[in-house]
């Protein structure tokens, strides 16, 4: 049954294989990327000048911010319904606190949307483990209410316009060429995989791997939860700033960017139920899809069949995702570390 | 006359690797056919095969001489094989009767015949002398045991007809590991029972890992390893030695580590006073560090229940409580473990291990969880932990998962040393371990023990506790009912244990 | 916080225990809710000088409960074997414009063959992208959401086909104050019920969501169950369809993102008890909780309450009952 | 074995199919009347496009509106008055008016909404003011009107969500109460009158005839619209084609935005790359014309002539960066005018049987009249509510 290979060689794993574990199981997300990313330099030569790139990835990093923070209460076994709702009302709330302080920093606002962020993803935490209410449902109600609630206060309409210098974050570059959307992604992007391989990030997986096992192992499960829900409402807040920064007020600015944000993270390859996937891979996943989207643009695909090709895609590259990671694991499963009985 | 069940060469492999080569073994009418052989050795795979859930790559299954090869389980079914899980495949929010007839449902002018499926399922249980349960009892609402019962008449209940709703046809029967989950007194109750099955001429598969068991109940045993078929002999002609011997290749020496001499006992590592809560009470516990204490009990008597609480899972409500002099508020797993407690549980695959993090994640979990700041032990120190443990892997980054279960078992082992306890609860620390593994980790716990820690034991085998134990408590009823030098013997543990028929509560 | 987490596998309960669970089921639950949101809609509109109980008020609330109420009940079915759709709304408003097209150019019976068929093909669709592509059902109907509306958009430039006013009758008739087409949500919901409760498919949907690999074990056929509950899901929602066609005397491409029949089904099913990981809940419960919205909305409606504010609510309600649910299934630790 | 399975809820669903069809035996005549958006579609827009009523519609944007200049919204072109003193409201005792409104879902709703309330909140007479909201519900619309019909309404104002759906709704309603019908139509003429202005191929046509002139011939022209199948966007879109079609110009994308600002924005961008230049935007609402002006700075290169809509953020970009831009309007003043129907209905007076109010066009000239200081950027500048009390804070603007 067991190899008798002698410990001390079996424990120091081949370097390919630290690799492989970091990329984690997105192994088949990072294909379709690059299968995207050629088809985009093919349909249009230009794509890779500097700016013109740094332009695509200035587009993506709401989604990949979206997609990192949906990856935190993914992979700890939830649902996250109501980042889509957070950017939506992160905008609006934006604008109406420029409508009422013209002169406000953005500075002062952008934290105020950071704080307003992490309090929804805090009652989501709590709602979903304190009070035992599945995830989708308490994040699909949040929806509601925040959509709700948001469109109540402003009367439908936000009274103000974002200024410059709110905007610039989503809009400006750094040093005339470098877009801060960029850095804010890679900043949240580097963030979230320092995370990851935290003790923090250890314990959020085996949280989402085996409730049980953790908490009997002193892990705070709730708290846990509570944080990643926590950090993925900022992380919608984050988004909101950059959404609302590129494009200006808009009343439907998150509209669909919830189911955006987790077909991203399924495409890296996570597991919806948790305790599987790497936040690269998820990340990974999310600029896929924008990749998709612009070459659905460039390619001038008749705009209404444009989702049904996403629809197809996505299906296809999840149930390829699906079939693969199936095959390695009988493979592995066979494999002399034992049948487990 | 055809034997009941012939299974000639029957082969195996998962994309290249070979799990089961030319596997033969036959099955008469009314006969009990052990099945052994240490975990991987391909017992698992080999039933699996024969309940329809793998296809062989080669080889045949004859039932009553006619061949048939199956794609889906309820094909195994129609062919009369049923087979009772060692995980329990019981649906805890539907009835037992549901449960019973669950993928043969009968079927009377398009609708579900209920009254026949509950008729059927109480009568079964009468047969089987099992009074506790109504067939319109949900699943979750039953002990252990009994779930056990129900999965036995849910095996037993064949293909039913339309015409004959509940008619068993069921001609083999296959027991994986069936007193896993038993309280010894349980364990003969199925005894009677699986005779009574064979009087009706039922085959009966009978695989586990209770040699004596084993000797107890069946005419021949089969030794499997590594996937082939060792050898198959009449029970009355060969002994524990000679099998053992088969299954791991090797003689396996005593069995047991030697016990703590007196001066290896220091003074006590955890006291208890008086402590209790909806499950036990009254308890007044010392474990001293450099001692095995054992604790024996029937199903139910409290013994887990002690266990949990020493570990503040199912915290005491009442009595205090104290580690290394200071006194501990019973409260979470968080402050037992701040205070040096360690539990390795019952339930290794739920509650145990995160079965698709690495070794290495497993190993550290619980330093990460509780002793943040100080950094967990990485590289080599890790390395060397998991040398102590002698576990046997394809690296750290292996998923716990593939691990067998007496490697999982080590893992668990591992993730509990790397925070550096002084008391260390074991529950049913061998249970589902193989024999090679088994006396691995009984060398191993002594060690512990040795090197100062306090060290519990909660386990239904008594040789093991007996074996293993400087002490045994023996609980009944939630309380300590007594105290066992080294040595005690079975008897003197069984009549603490029921002191006072109480059998019905206790299961 | 952890102690959820902690409870032991199986402490054994008293039968007893199982008497009050009876009571306790979400199922009866959700209508004891039902009731007691009529009830308090009655005394408020009443102070607020309104007629609830009024014949049209209640024609109102029950036409109200139809459409949303037969997606709820084909939801019920995907939900109970563990899996979901969120392709529902697309396929309502696929339907309603082909119902409207055939009845427009053919015959009333044809369009409704027609169209259950196409929701059985997309259902049959679903079901067979989530068990053998092995796509998990969130995303896998996700996508054929996408695909049916990039279908609708590429085909459709708005409302079309015409319904006869003989079919309009099921939408618009009512005998007294019930409207005819609730009895064709009784119906559909009567038969999924029956399905459940009485044969092997509704036996084995059960089982399936409960514990897909127990289930497997048993020898049922849990790939077919799950595809059949699939169909099952979008022949209710082609019923919808039909219903809303009638109704809207047209084909109306958005009737049902407009309305996110998608995500109030699931909601009204959770409301209604059933669980959402699958194995536990049943139709009846479903139906409660569509009465509940419906006669939320109403209430709303009589006073006249601001359209936002009502999400605001609604959300508030749904996360309330769910959590109520978990607070009963704790106390018997099921 | 499935096979049987199935069969049951088939069945089920068939008796329930059938179930719905004895009810309805009823001979198939067709009251609804067929009408354009009834016939089958063939997926192009072809369907919206009526030569006579685009003919129509050009010649209304020429014709002298009657009434008072100052207030577009009591004009009216080409009026056949039609007599109502059926409908005078007997006795004294004040009007109970009601309004079945598709949805709040848009800004421009949203202004037409406050403007209607302001509108009503200036005739005492209005005692009692029902809206029930529809949230873009088809279903739940047509049971608003039939519960509002049975609220004792003196009048009942209805905002359709999809023209063909709420006809049967509509015609239910005119039998028990006088019924206006506003913004977009319904297929019947039930309604006591029908108030809107002159029309999407107007609206389109302004827009695409202005891109005519101001782009050189062979200029690469960008189609932004918000989604297909609705209607009133279907026919501007259909308007400007036919210029398009016309003219010199190529027409490079036509891409859907779903009103979705930043996607509007990474549409042009992209365009913008994959074209080389564009020398117009065409767009079929304003809603993200702004985003659209972004894209082109962000790429660092001279906005082209744009058309937009008379929302505030667009009027006010048009200003600042000095933008070659028009910006043709489907005005929110129209939500006045179905109250002042109301009352004069409920008076006997006679009024016209299609109000058919006009549609200004905010010009480089008429840019400053309209363009309002301290409105929010969603406010659309022709809400005719500038004169009105609780102006401008109503409408979340500052003084």
């Amino acid at each position: 049954m067991t190899t008798t290979a002698d410990a001390t060689t079996a424990n120091q794993p081949a370097p390919h294989r630290r690799i492989a574990a970091a990329l984690g199981t997105g192994a088949p997300v990072y294909g379709l990327l690059v299968v995207l990313l050629l088809a985009l330099a093919l349909t249009d030569p230009g794509f890779y000048e500097p700016d013109r790139f740094l332009a695509f990835v200035k587009r993506a990093a709401p989604l990949v911010i979206l997609a990192a923070g949906q990856y935190l209460v993914i992979v700890s076994g939830e649902f996250d319904l109501s980042v889509g709702a957070i950017v939506t009302a992160g905008v609006v709330v934006a604008a109406e606190l420029y409508g009422s302080f013209p002169e406000a920093a953005w500075l002062v606002v952008t934290l105020a949307l950071l704080l307003g962020g992490a309090v929804v993803g805090l009652v989501n935490g709590l709602i979903s483990t304190a009070l035992r209410v599945p995830s989708f449902i308490t994040t699909l109600g949040m929806m509601l209410i925040l959509e709700g609630a948001v469109f109540y206060w402003t009367g439908g309409s936000p009274h103000g316009s974002l200024p410059e210098g709110f905007r610039a974050l989503g809009r400006g570059t750094a040093f005339g060429w470098l877009p801060w959307a960029v850095l804010a992604c890679l900043a949240a992007g580097g963030l979230a995989f320092w995370l990851m391989r935290s003790d923090f990030g250890r314990t959020l997986i085996a949280t989402g791997d085996s409730e049980r096992t953790a908490a009997l192992a002193g892990v705070r499960v709730h708290r846990v939860r509570i944080i990643a829900f926590v950090l993925s409402g900022v992380a919608a807040a984050l988004a909101a700033v950059l959404v609302g920064g590129f494009s200006g007020v808009s009343a439907q600015a998150g509209r669909g960017l919830e189911f955006e944000a987790i077909t991203a993270v399924v495409l890296g390859g996570v597991v919806l139920g948790g305790g599987r996937g790497s936040v690269v891979a998820a990340m990974a996943g999310a600029f896929s899809l924008q990749a998709l989207f612009t070459l659905l643009n460039l390619q001038g695909v008749s705009g209404a069949l444009e989702s049904t090709v996403q629809g197809f895609i996505v299906i296809a590259a999840v149930g390829l995702g699906a079939a693969d990671f199936s095959r390695l694991r009988r493979r592995r499963h066979s494999s002399p570390g034992g049948t487990p009985s | 006359m055809p034997a009941l069940l012939t299974m000639r060469n029957v082969s195996k492999s998962f994309l290249g690797v070979r799990v089961l080569s030319d596997v033969s073994l036959d099955l008469e009418a009314g006969e009990v056919h052990a099945l052994v052989g240490e975990n991987g050795a391909g017992k698992s795979t080999l039933m699996k095969v024969l309940a329809g859930e793998h296809t062989p790559d080669s080889g045949t299954i004859r039932i009553d001489g006619t061949e048939h090869s199956f794609s889906h389980p309820s094909q195994a079914q129609a062919a009369g094989i049923g087979i009772i899980h060692q995980e329990f495949a019981l649906l805890p929010h539907r009835t037992v009767a549901e449960n019973v007839f669950l993928g043969r449902e009968p079927v009377r002018r398009g609708r579900v015949d209920r009254r026949a499926m509950e008729e059927r399922t109480a009568q079964l249980l009468t047969e089987l002398g099992e009074h506790g349960i109504t067939p319109r009892t949900y699943v979750h609402d039953l002990s252990v045991a009994r779930q056990q019962t129900v999965e036995i008449v849910k095996a037993l209940v064949g293909r039913a007809s339309p015409k004959d709703p509940g008619a068993s046809d069921v001609r083999v029967l296959v027991m994986d590991e069936p007193t896993a989950p038993l309280a010894d007194h349980e364990v003969s109750l199925l005894h009677d029972l699986v005779h009574r099955l064979t009087d009706r001429g039922l085959g009966i598969l009978y695989i586990s890992h209770r040699l004596r068991e084993v000797f107890d109940l069946s005419r021949r045993i089969t030794v499997l390893k590594d996937g082939r078929h060792i050898t198959t002999v009449p029970t009355a002609e060969t002994d524990t030695d000679q099998v053992v011997r088969a299954m791991v290749g090797r003689e396996l020496g005593t069995y047991y580590p030697p016990r703590a001499r007196p001066e290896e006992i220091g003074d006590a590592a955890l006291t208890v006073r008086g402590a209790g809560n909806t499950r036990i009470n009254g308890i007044d516990l010392d474990l001293r560090a450099g001692e095995v204490t054992g604790i024996a009990g029937l199903q139910g008597s409290g013994r887990t229940s002690l266990a949990r609480a020493l570990f503040g899972a199912a915290p005491f409500t009442e009595g205090t409580m104290t580690v290394a002099g200071r006194t501990l508020r019973p409260g979470s797993p968080r402050q037992a473990i701040r205070a040096g407690i360690a539990l390795v549980t019952e339930d290794r695959k739920a509650e145990g291990l995160a079965l698709r993090q690495s070794i290495r994640d497993n190993a550290l979990l619980v330093t990460r969880a509780v002793h943040a700041r100080g950094r967990p032990p990485a590289g080599r120190a890790l390395t060397g932990l998991l040398e102590r443990v002698t576990l046997q892997s394809r690296g750290e980054d292996q998923q716990a998962r593939y691990l067998s279960g007496g490697n999982q078992q080590k893992v668990v082992i591992a993730k509990w040393l790397a925070a550096g306890p002084r008391v260390l609860l074991f529950d049913e620390p061998t249970r589902g371990v193989d024999v090679g593994a088994k006396s691995a980790i009984h060398t191993l716990v002594r060690e512990l023990a040795r090197d100062g820690l306090a060290v519990l034991i909660v386990s239904s085998e008594l040789p093991e506790l007996i074996g293993m134990s400087d002490r045994i408590l023996v609980m009944a009823d939630g309380r300590l009912a007594g105290e066992l030098p080294a040595g005690a013997d079975e008897e003197d543990i069984m009549r603490l244990a029921t002191g006072g028929d109480r059998r019905e509560d206790a299961v | 916080m952890t102690d959820t987490a902690l409870a032991p596998p199986q402490p054994p309960v008293k039968h007893s225990a199982v008497r009050a669970s009876r009571l306790t089921d979400p199922a009866v639950g959700v209508w004891l809710a039902a009731l007691a949101v009529t009830l308090l809609g009655w005394l408020v509109v009443t102070l607020d000088g309104g007629t609830f109980f009024s014949r049209a008020n209640i024609v109102v609330i029950l036409s109200n409960c139809v459409a949303l109420g037969l997606v709820a009940v084909g939801q019920t079915a995907v939900i109970l074997t563990g899996s979901l759709d969120l392709s529902v709304a697309y396929l309502i408003g696929l339907g309603t414009l082909v119902a409207a097209e055939t009845m427009e150019s053919g015959s009333v019976f044809g369009a409704i063959l027609m169209v259950l068929a196409l929701s059985a093909a997309v259902g049959l669709a679903n079901g067979l992208v989530v068990t053998g592509l092995k796509v998990n059902a969130f995303i896998a109907t996700l996508g054929t959401g996408f695909i049916l509306r990039g279908w609708i958009e590429d085909n459709y430039t708005g409302p079309a086909g015409k319904v006869p006013a003989s079919f309009q009758r099921l939408g618009y008739d009512r005998i007294g104050p019930v409207p005819v087409s609730v009895f064709l949500l009784v119906a559909v919901a009567l038969a999924l019920w029956v399905l459940l409760k009485h044969t092997r498919l509704g036996h084995h949907m059960y089982a399936t969501g409960g514990d897909e690999h127990a289930a497997r074990l048993s020898g049922v056929r849990t790939r077919r169950t799950v595809v059949l509950a699939h169909v099952l899901c979008s022949l209710c929602v082609g019923a919808a369809a039909l219903f809303l066609a009638s109704r809207l005397g047209a084909g109306a491409p958005w009737a049902g993102t407009e309305a996110r029949y998608d995500l109030e089904s699931i909601a009204a099913v959770v409301l209604g008890g059933t669980v959402l990981a699958g194995g536990r809940g049943g139709v009846a419960g479903t139906l409660g909780g569509v009465l509940v919205l419906a006669v939320l909305d109403s209430v709303f409606n009589q006073l006249s309450v601001d359209p936002f504010f009502k999400n605001v609510v609604r959300g508030v309600v749904i996360i309330a009952a769910v959590a109520l649910y978990a607070r009963r299934g704790s106390r018997r630790s099921a | 074995m499935n096979r049987r399975r199935l069969l049951v809820p088939a069945a089920a669903l068939c008796a329930g199919a059938l179930l719905a069809s004895c009810s309805s035996d009823a001979p198939p005549d067709s009251p609804a009347g067929a009408s354009k958006s009834a016939d089958t579609s063939d997926g192009k827009d072809s369907k919206f496009f009526e030569q006579a009523e685009y003919d129509r519609q050009m010649k209304l944007m020429d014709t002298e509106p009657e009434g008072p200049d100052a207030k577009p919204w009591e004009q009216m072109l080409e009026p056949e008055m039609t007599d109502t003193a059926e409908y005078k409201k007997k006795g004294s005792g004040g009007t109970h008016l009601c309004f079945s409104n598709a949805g709040v879902f848009n800004p421009w709703r949203q202004v037409g909404l406050k403007t209607m309330k302001a509108e009503v909140k200036q005739h005492k007479e209005i005692t009692k003011f029902t809206e029930l909201d529809a949230q873009g519900k088809d279903d739940k619309q047509i049971s608003d009107i039939q519960e509002l019909t049975g609220k004792g309404c003196d009048a009942l104002i209805v905002s359709p969500n999809t023209t063909a759906t709420l006809t049967p709704a509509v015609k239910e309603a005119c039998g028990k109460v006088p019924v206006i019908v506003f913004d977009r139509g319904v297929e019947t003429d039930c309604a006591v009158t029908f108030v809107n202005p002159i029309g999407g191929y107007a609206y389109g046509a302004v827009a695409a005839d202005f891109l005519v002139d101001k782009v050189k011939p062979k200029g690469k022209i960008l189609a932004l619209r918000i989604s297909p199948g609705v209607d009133v966007l279907e026919n501007r879109w259909s308007a400007a084609k036919v210029a398009f079609d016309k003219s010199e110009l190529d027409v490079v994308d036509v891409k859907f935005t779903d009103g979705d600002t930043s996607k509007a924005k990474s549409i042009v961008a992209d365009a913008i790359s994959r074209h080389g230049q564009i020398d117009g935007v065409w767009m079929d609402s304003g809603a993200t014309a702004v985003a659209a002006v972004e894209a082109f700075e962000d790429a660092g290169v001279d906005v082209p002539p744009i058309t937009g809509e008379d929302q505030q953020d667009f009027l006010e970009a048009w200003k600042d960066k000095k933008l070659t831009a028009i910006a043709p309007a489907y005005p929110t003043f129209q939500w006045r005018t179905p109250v002042i129907a109301a009352l004069r209905i409920l008076d006997g007076k006679q009024v016209p049987k299609e109000w058919k109010l006009p549609q200004p066009t905010v010009t480089q000239d008429t840019l400053d009249t309209y363009l309002e200081d301290g409105m929010p950027p969603l406010h659309y500048a022709m809400c005719g509510c500038d004169k009105m009390p609780g102006f401008p804070e109503a409408w979340g603007g500052k003084k």
